[in-house]
């Protein structure tokens, strides 16, 4: 669910980054009061450690399809808010380096979405006072659910929101929600088990780590458990029903959507999900030419002379194209008239 | 991508920002700025614009050829990465289906326009990202941003993250191997087999965590990451950045592939 | 049936960064053969271990296992004939108790659980470490673990026992024992290492390997004690021949 | 000043989850000499020489490094004198570059920058890897990490040099090679290791630890030499003393 730089308006990009930019400064500006200088090698090797479990892929139980570990609730539970949100931060700046994962300008945004919402939104909101001592598993279970639940449902939902507001994307709001929020609550589940397996195991087997870890200072009295969980059912029910009548005010976008969301239930960046999905796009669509030539064919016999090659608008389209492959092929001849150059400098 | 291949994809990456090609050598800052200036141009292009992105298309192949940086590399990176622009933008044809302009006989829909322009800045903007660690290496790009004015807490623990990925991820590689070798097939890679090895690489990394802090400790680390790179912006990034902006101007906002298809057209009539 | 195990055919393969890690590389190993590689460091010998069962495939050349060639298909069969012994036995050992990490291979392989149970407790009585079965790895000493983490490849019976340098950080002792059990194994044996006194006293016959070939084959004795040949391949006499001649 | 440079006494630590590392540990290092650690896995060789400058603080008993007894507050002032170098160097090597690593701890001592290039150029080249300055850490081999370690360390001019199996996974002859840098060394030296040949090599005088004591302290011709004594500490005689006497 990165989100990408070609789906971004400048402005948008801009301001996720000026968010993401305020909320890193904050928070090194907190660590550094409280600084144990024995943070920085930890967050530095813990952020190694998100990427390199990032790359390992395990299989899904039920649907043959693969999966793997998002990170930001792991990272919140052990290291705190502050820490954890400027190791994401480094972790997606990494990705973004070394994957290209959405760009450089997405990644404001990307920070925002998968740091922000964990780290200070979820942990301190819900994590914390829900887990009560952290000590057992299965509350640990429950709360790591519902947290990494309600963070990447905050993350997709943003996502959406970035992507409707740059205006790049034709889709319609209700079908985009419809769109992501299902797939962010399939992997939202996933990631919750996993949090909760590698927070049990560490509790388990090293459970220093987690009581000397700078986030289990002064817990907050424990919530009961239960209230909250009928709160998350009541305002799940809400917010449901008040995204499906928004989508149903757009019926054909809903109608598609649905089509899709219960065709697949896969995560998206599967070729397995894709490939499916693809083809039955390239399908849709290839009527379209023969649409529109029937609509042009129709507009020649009311008498006006069919528009000849190049067309309506004429002179711009026309040497627009001409314009681009003459750029384009340009581009290419410097380029290889360059490596030429190179290869016969480094001959000699 | 098997995690093998994934890992083998950073470390050539990471080899490749090692060279000293003419690119690699100027000022990480100045590669950086440029890099941030030139994504803000082509992002501000307007959603049905196609023609106006094609001369940006100059900067990579720039970067390439000067920096040395195999083709096939970046273009195989930009194709495998990130479906969600594709995934996102193919709507756009489906939804916007307005004709716009006949080409050839064929009608053209405003959807597969914007489409095709999502594409470009696509390829445009990820190209971009991986030439900039691929010219500037990671440790030049934590320099600059630091110079930049990024607070030395992120970018320090930001060189350890890259010093540490290689190690973490031949670890994980091992384990993976490992486990890939006794699971034939899918039966032992289920979640719960995934759960303990994070647990256990999640245990290692912590210890190894206290040794790099001890480490750090015998050489005498109180806090502060000391730096001896003092780079000083020379001759040369000026005139980098100075051509940049120039070009980025021009190409932004003079219709550099109309003109030329126009006057091309005007040469054949 | 071929009377040869395994066979490398002029195996080249290089990491996609450009580092040629194998560059023409050919031998063949018989059944029931005991055989040590060795090299300087960076020769190649974890690369060509991790061809042995399919974990990496070679660029051009070819491969036999068995009956088998190694491509994508039959890679799964190969890894069943191929034991692979990690130098780092905390790499290979994750499961919560010894007695599930040894069970992990041979259930994956889809044998029934009476059978597994009879596999790994012979594969646990076989290393001495049957006391061990329900502690967790953690808390094992490292010669143990290295036991155990031979357990869990010889549960699964495979024809042939791989292992990338067995005895690093072990201690003498540990070391010894260790040699003794690898001495007492039926199955054919290829160990990477640069602990040439444990090559010498378990592996018969040793293949030298420079720059991704092979630089020299022949019987261990000989081939170890060859000072030249050693030193022009960043090794020397194995300790254990060093002060005698002195 | 003392004459003794390192004396532990009566020392005693636990590890937090209780298990008892070093039980009474007592001894005295002199200015100038080599001393090598030897003992089985586990027996307290690692934790020893975390104490010996000040990463782990002793229960009980007192640890004296020079004119100092070691404390919270004296342990920067010993870290200047005790430079370790860690068992895996890959713990070690935490910056970007070589040259960013060796001029690490100068530069945190408060050396000014020319002094700092002068000492990291003069450490490079003592372990001959002044080509690598440039090169990222993940880039070299395991010998070449090894040395540049070694190199991060002595260009802080430490008055003791500690080390944690310097020799592990280093074919023969980059052990060889590291064995004779060690040897040419002025500096006391405290060396942990399981390779007893390379104790053997380099060290006078020797000192076996069992279960977080002293076992015996002596020198190292005569101690690893004591068939006996060895095997009651799982360990055995030097590979280069075996073969002799059979
Ligand atoms: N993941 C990798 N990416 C790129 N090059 C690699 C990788 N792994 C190994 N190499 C290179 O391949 C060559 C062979 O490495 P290999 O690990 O097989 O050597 P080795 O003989 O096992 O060495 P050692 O004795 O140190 O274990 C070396 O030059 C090494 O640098
Ligand atoms: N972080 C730790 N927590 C708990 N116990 C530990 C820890 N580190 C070591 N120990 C235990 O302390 C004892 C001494 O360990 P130490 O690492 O000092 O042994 P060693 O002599 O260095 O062994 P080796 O030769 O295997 O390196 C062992 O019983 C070990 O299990
Ligand atoms: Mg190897
Ligand atoms: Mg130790």
């Amino acid at each position: 669910m990165h989100m990408a730089d070609a789906l971004l308006s400048p402005a948008v990009g801009a301001t996720f980054w000026a968010g993401t930019i305020a909320v890193s400064g904050y928070a090194s500006k907190k660590l550094k009061e409280q600084i144990d200088d024995k943070l920085i090698p930890l967050m530095g090797v813990l952020g190694a450690f998100i990427f390199a479990a990032q790359m390992i892929n395990f299989t899904i139980p039920g649907t043959g399809s693969s999966g793997h570990l998002g990170g930001g609730m792991i990272l919140a539970i052990i290291l705190g808010p502050y820490a954890a949100f400027l190791v994401m931060a480094s972790v997606l700046t990494v990705q973004a380096l070394f994957f290209a994962d959405g760009g450089l300008l997405a990644l404001g945004c990307n920070i925002w979405n998968l740091g922000f919402y964990p780290c200070f939104l979820v942990y301190p909101l819900i994590y914390k006072p829900l887990v009560g001592g952290g000590k057992n598993p299965g509350r640990i279970l429950v709360v790591s659910l519902l947290s990494a639940v309600v963070a990447l449902q905050l993350g997709a939902f943003s996502v959406v929101i970035a992507t409707l507001l740059s205006g790049k994307s034709e889709l319609p709001f209700g079908a985009f929600v419809l769109l992501m929020q299902p797939i962010h609550l399939a992997i939202g589940i996933v990631e919750g088990f996993v949090t909760a397996g590698v927070i049990n195991y560490v509790r388990s087997t090293r459970s220093e780590i987690l009581e000397s870890s700078a986030a289990t200072i002064s817990l907050g009295p424990a919530v009961s458990l239960k209230k909250v969980l009928i709160t998350f059912a009541v305002l799940a029910a809400i917010t449901g029903g008040a995204l499906s009548w928004f989508a149903s005010t757009h019926p054909d976008g809903l109608e598609w959507s649905i089509e899709r969301v219960t065709g697949k239930d896969e995560l998206p960046g599967q070729e397995q999900g894709i490939a499916p999905l693809l083809k039955g796009i390239q399908e849709k669509t290839a009527f379209l030419p023969d649409y529109g030539f029937k609509q042009a064919g129709k507009a020649s016999k009311k008498g006006e002379p069919p528009p000849a090659w190049p067309g309506i608008e004429g002179g711009t389209s026309a040497s627009g194209i001409i314009g681009a492959v003459i750029v384009l092929g340009m581009i290419v001849l410097i380029g290889m008239g360059i490596r030429a150059v190179r290869r016969r400098q480094n001959e000699q | 991508m098997t995690f093998d291949e994934k890992y083998f994809d950073v470390g050539r990456l990471d080899r490749l920002s090692y060279q000293s090609t003419c690119v690699h050598q100027l000022d990480p800052r100045a590669k950086v700025v440029a890099t941030v200036l030139f994504l803000f141009t082509v992002i501000s292009f307007p959603k049905y614009e196609v023609g106006g992105l094609i001369p940006f298309f100059l900067f990579p192949v720039l970067l390439m050829t000067m920096g040395e940086i195999p083709f096939l590399f970046v273009v195989k990176k930009v194709l495998f990465v990130s479906p969600f622009a594709i995934f996102i933008g193919i709507f756009n044809p489906l939804l916007d289906t307005g004709t716009v302009a006949v080409i050839a006989g064929m009608p053209i829909s405003a959807g597969w326009i914007s489409f095709v322009s999502i594409i470009l800045k696509f390829s445009l903007t990820i190209s971009a990202a991986i030439l900039l660690v691929a010219t500037t290496s990671f440790p030049g790009v934590c320099h600059a941003l630091r110079q930049l004015g990024f607070p030395s807490l992120f970018t320090s623990q930001l060189l350890f993250l890259y010093r540490y990925l290689f190690v973490l991820m031949e670890e994980a590689m091992r384990i993976i191997r490992a486990r890939d070798m006794r699971a034939f097939g899918t039966r032992g890679t289920g979640i719960k087999v995934f759960v303990r090895l994070i647990g256990i690489l999640f245990l290692r990394t912590v210890d190894r965590a206290e040794r790099v802090y001890y480490a750090m400790l015998s050489r005498g680390f109180q806090g502060d990451m000391p730096s001896l790179r003092k780079s000083r912006i020379a001759m040369t990034d000026m005139a980098f950045m100075a051509t940049m902006i120039t070009f980025l101007v021009v190409f932004r906002f003079f219709p550099v592939t109309e003109e030329v298809g126009r006057f091309t057209q005007e040469l054949f009539r | 049936m071929s009377h040869h195990i395994v066979e490398f055919q002029d195996v080249h393969f290089s990491y996609p960064d450009g580092t040629i890690a194998l560059n023409g590389l050919s031998f063949k190993i018989f059944h029931g053969e005991s055989v040590g590689i060795v090299g300087a460091n960076g020769a190649g010998k974890s690369t060509l271990l991790m061809h042995m069962n399919g974990y990496l495939h070679p660029a051009s050349g070819r491969i036999h296992v068995g009956d088998f060639q190694l491509d994508s298909r039959t890679c799964q069969e190969i890894r069943k004939k191929v034991g692979l012994v990690f130098q780092n036995p905390d790499d290979q050992l994750f499961m919560p108790t010894v007695y599930e990490d040894v069970a992990f291979g041979p259930l994956n392989l889809g044998v029934s659980p009476e059978l597994v149970k009879e596999s790994v407790d012979q594969a646990l009585a076989t290393v001495g470490c049957t006391a061990l079965k329900d502690k967790p790895p953690h808390h094992l000493s490292s010669g143990q673990k290295s036991a155990v983490a031979i357990a869990a490849v010889i549960a699964m019976h495979p024809d042939i026992l791989v292992m990338d340098e067995p005895a690093s950080n072990l201690d003498p002792k540990s070391r010894r024992k260790l040699i003794n059990l690898l001495k007492c194994f039926e199955h054919t044996k290829i160990i990477a290492s640069h602990d040439l006194d444990l090559i010498l006293d378990v592996c018969r016959r040793c293949i030298l390997i420079r720059e991704g070939r092979v630089a020299a084959d022949g019987p261990t004795k000989e081939l170890l004690s060859d000072k030249a040949l050693l030193e022009e391949n960043n090794l020397e006499l194995p300790l254990s021949m060093q002060k005698c001649g002195a």
